[in-house]
Formats: structure tokens, C-alpha cells, sequence
């Protein structure tokens, strides 16, 4: 548990930044398509572009001696839903009153309604069909199964899905080819990132526990540990998929629910059909949603984007508005990603519009973070880890208080934004910027109009379709 | 990447057809353009222009073939267009002089 | 059964689409961004743009006193893998030998080895863990199933997907809102294309059949009728998925096989999240993927696209590259889409592309579509539409020696482009074309070098990593 | 539509910069700028092409505040940026007549 130690490699050049807009002109006024061409543009993006971006070879933020891994009875939903923690009435009365007012809608009240509340069961359902409790980090629900079947268990069954661990290893030419077919399978099952990372017991729960059997009282017989785990993990595949932009901007309401929603019933999806293709190469593989271990510092690891105040983990493409989930595998021959920094954390110190737009209060306003949550009794934050610490007590309260996601913070992050150049350009900006400028470019972002939350104007928006076309015209 | 290929080339198909424009109404004071000049080059830039943005967008699509071919297709009837056209004009001013 | 009948609001008119670009870039130059900017842009897109579409208020094609309703019994897929047709042994053996040849694979074949075979099986494995044979047109299967548990009953068991019809109905103000709710959510839960249509019988199969009983030779007690069908359904909400282009582009080979695996995936994911979403705004649903009624048919009425010489729906965006799925609903409320056509059916009658393509010569060569296929022992057709008929017998045998979806005929149809502005410019030519030109326009596509199949450089294209981002960056 | 909003955007953006440069090229030549004129006509410029490129995409993105405020923040400063440096060079041409 060492301090962070990158390779510094980041030289914030403006001239340079400024010659990728140039010599990709230049390259695109050539017509000939030649594949030198391509290389070329390749070759000066990868040579220019990234000075912006920092890559780290080690986790890049500190950790102390006071580091301890997580169990999986110290999450919040694990208090809140199943009674870990029997003395934290808080937390159970918000868990309680969450799964009551799920089940109520307002007809009054815009993306509240009968119709917010559909569409947010419609994006919901799949995840709760086939994966139950994965939302609430249970391992092993539904298809999230830790089965590893043999080939001749798997055909002697009625496997038409071939959930099994073929006999045949099939051998990759080298990792990085297998890196590359990994993320293109996941790519083309709809992960939008993805990224490979050596397993790492740090970011693994300790033990877990059986919901059912938990909520019997039956504490001893619940718990259990990695034992029962079916291989020794090697690698993690971390996948990311983006959220509605249009739904998280309505947020709070069902249809940011709709989107969280939407989220986990593509982590769902897709970690499965990993896994099953890689069981079909002859390795085990299980596939994990918020269970198993910690999915943003894994993400971190993998290269997919930084921490935020929020502790969302925050990407280059999509800000804070994607989902995460995970697939431990025992195949290491793969080329593993390495962890990026591009100025999150750094504009996070003076930002705090997450922490502003935070209806519960949740998220802390302390310029700097920290090693401990600024507050007590809090079991369910893992502590060590130089971070901001978000008060998920504060959190469950409001959920308690909707019956649904809430995601007013990363609809506030500027880093939500939708894919466009100006966005683009302004990123690229804000990294090159010193701190107090931070605090003029937040500013600008709230005048523009940007991350305004609990605007019902953004309800109507959603459904306006004026601007889109459905038959693909 | 700020801006993408697509981004890149429609404002570089700007420029060129800006340029293009002002050239040909410059040489037109000059030359005076008979109406089969006018054809002829008007006719000729729009395909060379065409032929870039063809190509530079085949190139992005990752089909270099088509690339190939819409130089070939687009682009060799485009130089021969312009050039005819630019004979013309020159032909035009040897008879006028 | 009558003849097309169509309102010709078509007047091919070159300079009225030339206005298009023209206006849209004068209005882009004027930088005010008033909402009547927007209205204008939209005004005249929708008087000038759509002029070289032809809108139908009839399904467009024509149809004669022979026409039959078909059943279940008479697919394709019913007779190679549950003996519907006992009689016809050719059909059985390719059946037999599709799945036998499925579990397969050759490491000396690009595109066909284990790599490919895996990706193949993570396409299909969701489909296949939660809908079975689905795919293969049987009804009712896992969450596609037809139960309507009132809200009473739903709330009583542990259905926390919600699957259960409200007793509430949620009361659209009118119409247009309520097929653009529908559609927003189905495009928010990852449909590509929506439309919507009145409930036809001529498109809904006459009975239906239970596999397994029709394989234990069951057959008196493994045929039903619509009278176990739940509700009388009212409209027809017709979903298209977009399949991945360099897995189309690999095809014939497992790669193919996996974009058609994940397409089916998407279909019963997003028809069944769509149900889900119908029944708690208080309407019944029943999702279906090959099921219940023929899908083409269904989404040439709901506006999604032309038939074509192969038989698929070729749409405007993504050609004939798309899968498509249905929810049948009790909802009549909702503003129906209108058949169009935008010139694939005049051009498929020179193009012949897929024909020519097809490892197992089942496409017709015939220049114009006919009332009857132009073969004998044809039962899997149905008779009496004006198209061209497949020759399901051949394209199954073909099936049967690769052991995966082949997806030639997609892979070489010229509509099948990625979404660039040069082929959308081709695809407005071609309609404003006479037919002589079509053919020139089809060697043009060969020549620069569109849509050739079985060529294993796509197999590489499809893994090449050098132009993709899988962190965002 | 056979172009997308910011394909339209973009070549609009080529446009307007070849114009522009070209009218200060020829300008120059007229009045001969000094290096103040320079500056406040370039920079004046190019914040005039940047409010129209943000602005439009504003409204392409559907965020029309955004649209409204660049216009504002990036259009004003723009104009009076060219207008002073239309007078430096109006002034200088007093001067020098």
C-alpha cells in the first residue's frame, strides 16, 4: 500500500495541443487514402494528443496504513436492504421506505407520474428478471451465476446458451490480440468502454453474504468467503456503458431512475455474454455487477477514467454518466490497461456543483480529500484511500424520500455533457487551466445553462420529438 | 480529439469551394469565360471538390477501395474537365488578342 | 385483399431536394438560436425532404384471392427442428445438421474458428437464457411469455421486475404523446428503429404449436390456437435493431452469426422491458420476437422499411441490417405510422446483389416480384403477396453446412452502408433513377468495393483495433 | 436530410474563414494595418467565427441558453473587437492621408 508512483509523462504543451487540430487538417486535405494516411494521423494523435492525459503505472491515488478491505455486509444497500446492521435504524427505516415508495407514483408531478414510473419499470425489468438483488451487490444472482460447468456437464444439459467451460483452451498469438478481441466482443454486446486489469484483493470484497438467509436472521449461516469462489481470478474486465443523456438530466425523477435502470440491465447483459464467451474459450469467467468487489477503484485500474468528488467514477467520454460492471476471469494472458488521469480529481477541488445539487446534502464541500470520511459511524465507506467521502447515509434518505435512483449529482457534473466538439474542445481546456480558473469555467458552466437538476422542462424535453427521428429518416 | 474526420473535411470542403469560387470570378474579369468555360470549370471543381470529400470520407469509413476508386471515378474526369476548361479560356483570349 | 392504394404525395422534383441542403445551410448560417429557427429547419425538412418518400395508407404491396393466413406449423424452423412436416426429410437433415455443425469449430478458418465460435455464443447466450427457441418462432418462451398477472397478483408473488398489468390506466392527453412516450422509451431501452400499426390478422399465424410435446410426437396436443392468447390485441408495436456492420461485413462466418446473435439478444431484451413498460400504464402485452405473426409485414405497415428480394425488411438507415421484434398491446390510443417506399423494391429488380451472393442460390433471379414462389413443395411460403420468394429449403441447407447464420445476402446488399453522407446522397440518386441507371449504380457498388462476402480481410477488420477507442479518448 | 447539422456547421465554418482572411489580406493591402490592427481585426475574427460555431452547436445539442450566452459572451467582445479595429485602421489611414 504504497504512494502513487507514475510515470510522468505528461507535457502540457499548448503548441503541441494545437498542432493535432493542425496536422489532422493537413492529413484530411490529402486525398489519397493511402494506409500510410492512416497510420500517420495515428501516429501524430498518439504522439500529441495524450500529453493531456497523465498515465499512471500503479493505482494513482494514495493509500494508507489505515486501509482495510470492504465486506460485502459493510455496504450501505446491505444495511439498508438486508439488516447487516441491525443497530442502524436510519439506514433500514430510508431502505424500507425506498422499496414502499417504488411502488408509488404522482400523477401531479412531471416524470413522477404513471408514465415516469413505467418507463422506469420497463428499464428496470430485465435486470430484475434475470439478476434479481445484483443492484443491491448479492453475488451469484440469476444468470450473474458463479457456475463453472464442465463442456461435458454443459451439453449433457439442455445449454443451449453453452454456459459452459469448453475443454479446448483456445491460445491467443499475443496479449495484445487477446486484449483486442475481449474488448471488440464486448463492444459488440454493447459495452461503450472497457478496460483490462489485473485482479487486485484490494478492490475485492472479503466475504458475503445470502440475502434470503440474512433477512431469516440466520447471520452464521449466511456469511461465507471466497472458498466458495470457483477459480483463483487473474484478470478483471471492466465495462462501462453509457446512460440516457436526456434521462439523467431530468434526474430526480423516474426517468433518471429509467436510465440507472436501462444501466444495470446492460451490465447485466453484457457481463454475462463475456463471460459466456469466455467460457466458450476455455476459461472460467463470472461475471459481477455491483457485487464481488468495488467497481470504480477497478475501473480507476483500468484505465477508464478517474474518482470525483461524488465518487462516481468520472470517464473522458461520458463524465460521470456510466455504469459499471465487472468480469473475473483466470485468462492473464491479455495486455493490461493502465490507469489515466486528465484533470477530474484536480477540478473537483474548486467545482462542488455535485455537492451543490445534492438534495440530501450527501456529498462532502471539503476542498481536499481525504483519507477518513469527515463523519462517524460510517461502516459502510472503506476507509484509507485518499478521497473525497460521501455520506451515503445522507444518500439512502433521499432515495427513501423519491422511491427511485436519485442522480442529481451527475446530471450537475460538468463533465456530463454530450458528445460534442465544443464540449470536446472545452475539456481539453479546463485540463491546461490553473485552479482558479476552474472556478470562472464552473461559473460559465451554470451560466450557459448546463446540469440544472429538478428542471421539469427537462421531462418535456425527453419526450419531445420533434428533433428525432424513429424510422431512421 | 476535438474534432473529428467528418468535422475536419466539411470545413476544409468550405475553404476549398470558397477558394474555388473567387478564383474562378477573378479569372472570369480577367479572361472573360466563354459560356462552355463556365461549364466546363464550374463543372470540373464541384467533381474535384466531390472527389475529396468521396475519398476522405471512404478513407473514414475504412473502405479504401472505394477511396481508390472515387479518386480514379470522380477525380480523373474532374482534372480533365478543369484543364479542357482552362484550354478553352486560354484559346479564347489568343483569338481575342 | 385489394390493390395497393396509395396516396402519391411523391413529386420527384431534383430542385425541391436540392432546396433541402440549400436551406438547411442558410438557416445554419444565421446563428440566432430562436425556436423558431428550429420549427423552420423542421417545416421545411418535413415539405421538402420527404418528397422523394412515398407514403402509403395501405400495406403497399399487392395481394390476390390466394392469399392464406399462415401458421406456425408451416415455418421453416418448424419443420427442420420440431418435425412439423415429418414428410420433408431434406428440411429435417439441414436442421439436424445446423446444430450438430453448431457446436463446431475450425482453427484453420478465419471467422470460423473457436475465437469466432465464442463470440458467436456470447451474441446468443442472453437470448438463449432467458427465451430459449424464441428465435426459432416458438411463442410464449421465458420472459416472452403471455401471462398478465393482475397488479393484485403481481404484487403478491416476488415480482420485482414488475411484470404485471396495473389496475390504473394511464390516460394520454392524446395520441401523438402517446406513441412518442412509447417510442422514447423503446429507443431509451435500445431499440434502433419504432413504429407503430393497427393489430392485422392477415400477418398473425393462424395457431401455434408446443416444441417439446411436437417432439415427443405429441402432435394433436401440441398445436393451439389464439384462444389461449391472453387478450385481444389492438396495435402492434414493431422494434428494429441495428446488427454491428463489420460482423455483417465478415459474413458467411461466426462473427456474422454473433451480430445476428446479439440482435436477437437486443430483441427480446427491449421487447420485454417495453411490455413491462405497457403494463404498468395499466395495458396488456405480450412481447414477441419470431413469434406470434410475421415481422416483416408488421414493419412494413408500421413504416420501418421496404420487403426486398431476399425477404428482409430493408430499412432507411440501416438497410436490410437489422432484426426485428414486436409487442402485441390492447392499447389503441397511440397516432399509427404509415408504409412507405423509397425506391428498394424497383431497385432490387436489376440489383440482384443478394442473389448472386447467396452460397445456396435460394434468392430468386427473377426480374419482377410474383403471387406464388417459383417452386414446388413450398409450404414454409405463404402464398397470395406480390414479392419474391425465397427458396427457404435452400438458404436451411446452407445453414445446416456452416452451422451458424449465414447473412450473405445482408452483407452484400448495396443499402447495407455505415451512416455516411455520401451514401445517404447515393441512396436519394437511386430513387430519382430510372432502372437502366440501377444497374450501373450496382456495378459501381462492386467496383469500389462494397459488399463482397466471404472475404477474410473483414474477418480481420473486425478485431482491427488501430482506428477504435475503448477508453473514450 | 442527406447532411447532418454539423456537416452543414462545419463547411458554413470554412467558409466564413477563407472570406475572412481573404478581406483582411486585401484590406492590409489598402490600408496597411499595424500590428494593434492586427491583433484586435484577428482576434476580433476569430471570436466571431467561434460564436457562430458554438452557438450552433448549442442549438444542434438542444441546449438553447447555451446557444443565447455564447452569442453574448463570445459575439459582443467580437464585435467591439472588430469595430475598434476597424477605427485603429480608419484612424491610421487619417493619419498617413
Amino acid at each position: 500500500m504504497n504512494k502513487l508512483n507514475s510515470k510522468n509523462n505528461n507535457a502540457i504543451n499548448r503548441r503541441n495541443f494545437l498542432k493535432v487540430g493542425v496536422a489532422g487538417a493537413a492529413i484530411g486535405a490529402i486525398s489519397i487514402p493511402a494506409k500510410g494516411r492512416e497510420k500517420l494521423v495515428e501516429k501524430v494523435n498518439k504522439n500529441v494528443g495524450p500529453n493531456l492525459i497523465k498515465v499512471h503505472d500503479e493505482f494513482p491515488y494514495e493509500i494508507n496504513s489505515t486501509f482495510k478491505r470492504h465486506s460485502s455486509m459493510d455496504l450501505l444497500f446491505s444495511g439498508a436492504l438486508f439488516g447487516t446492521h441491525p443497530e442502524d435504524t436510519d439506514i433500514l427505516n430510508s431502505g424500507h421506505r425506498f422499496i414502499e415508495n417504488n411502488q408509488k407514483h404522482d400523477n401531479s408531478k412531471k416524470g413522477w407520474d404513471q408514465l415516469g414510473a413505467a418507463i422506469n419499470a420497463g428499464g428496470w425489468a430485465l435486470h430484475h428478471a434475470v439478476s434479481a438483488n445484483a443492484c443491491f451487490s448479492q453475488a451469484g444472482q440469476g444468470i450473474l451465476k458463479w457456475e463453472q460447468l464442465s463442456e461435458a456437464e454443459g451439453k449433457q444439459g439442455s445449454h443451449s446458451s453453452k454456459d459452459w467451460v469448453s475443454d479446448e483452451k483456445y491460445k491467443f498469438r499475443d496479449k495484445q490480440e487477446a486484449s483486442n478481441a475481449i474488448k471488440r466482443a464486448a463492444r459488440l454486446f454493447g459495452a461503450d468502454l472497457i478496460g483490462i486489469t489485473k485482479r487486485d484483493k484490494r478492490w475485492d470484497y472479503t466475504d458475503f453474504f445470502d440475502g434470503n438467509l440474512m433477512l431469516q436472521g440466520k447471520r452464521d449461516e449466511a456469511v461465507y468467503g471466497w472458498e466458495k469462489f470457483p477459480f483463483e481470478p487473474k484478470s478483471v474486465i471492466v465495462l462501462a456503458f453509457e446512460e440516457d443523456y436526456e434521462c439523467i438530466a431530468a434526474a430526480p425523477t423516474h426517468l433518471g431512475g429509467a436510465a440507472v435502470g436501462e444501466g444495470y440491465t446492460r451490465m447485466t447483459k453484457v457481463a454475462y455474454q463475456l463471460s459466456v464467451m469466455l467460457k466458450q474459450l476455455g476459461y472460467m469467467a463470472v461475471p459481477a455487477s455491483n457485487d464481488v468487489g468495488m467497481s470504480v477503484p477497478y475501473a480507476i485500474a483500468a484505465g477508464l477514467g478517474e474518482g470525483s468528488r461524488m465518487g462516481t467514477l468520472v470517464t473522458y467520454k461520458y463524465g460521470p454518466r456510466v455504469r459499471l460492471a465487472k468480469v473475473y476471469t483466470n485468462l492473464d494472458f491479455v495486455e493490461y490497461d493502465k490507469p489515466i488521469e486528465f484533470g477530474v480529481m484536480d477540478f473537483c477541488k474548486n467545482c462542488k456543483r455535485c455537492a451543490d445539487a445534492c438534495p440530501g446534502k450527501a456529498i462532502s464541500f471539503d476542498t481536499e480529500p481525504t483519507f477518513e470520511p469527515p463523519y462517524d459511524n460510517a461502516w459502510y465507506n472503506s476507509t484509507g484511500i485518499k478521497k473525497y467521502y460521501m455520506d451515503a447515509r445522507k444518500c439512502i434518505k433521499v432515495w427513501g424520500d423519491f422511491g427511485s435512483d436519485c442522480g442529481s449529482c451527475v446530471a450537475a457534473c460538468p463533465y456530463n455533457k454530450p458528445d460534442f466538439w465544443h464540449h470536446r474542445l472545452v475539456d481539453k481546456i479546463t485540463k491546461l487551466m490553473p485552479g482558479p480558473v476552474h472556478d470562472f469555467m464552473r461559473e460559465m458552466d451554470i451560466a450557459f445553462g448546463y446540469g440544472d437538476v429538478d428542471n421539469p422542462e427537462k421531462v418535456d424535453k425527453f419526450f419531445d420529438a420533434s428533433n428525432r427521428s424513429y424510422d431512421g429518416q | 480529439m476535438v474534432f473529428t474526420g467528418i468535422e475536419i473535411l466539411f470545413f476544409t470542403l468550405g475553404v476549398m469551394v470558397t477558394l474555388i469560387i473567387i478564383s474562378l470570378i477573378r479569372y472570369n474579369k480577367k479572361y472573360k469565360f466563354s459560356a462552355l468555360s463556365w461549364a466546363l470549370l464550374g463543372i470540373g471543381s464541384f467533381l474535384l471538390v466531390f472527389c475529396l470529400a468521396w475519398s476522405v470520407s471512404s478513407v473514414l469509413e475504412g473502405v479504401p477501395r472505394a477511396a481508390s476508386m472515387g479518386l480514379m471515378v470522380f477525380g480523373i474526369p474532374a482534372i480533365l474537365l478543369v484543364l479542357t476548361g482552362r484550354r478553352t479560356v486560354l484559346k479564347n483570349q489568343l483569338k481575342n488578342d
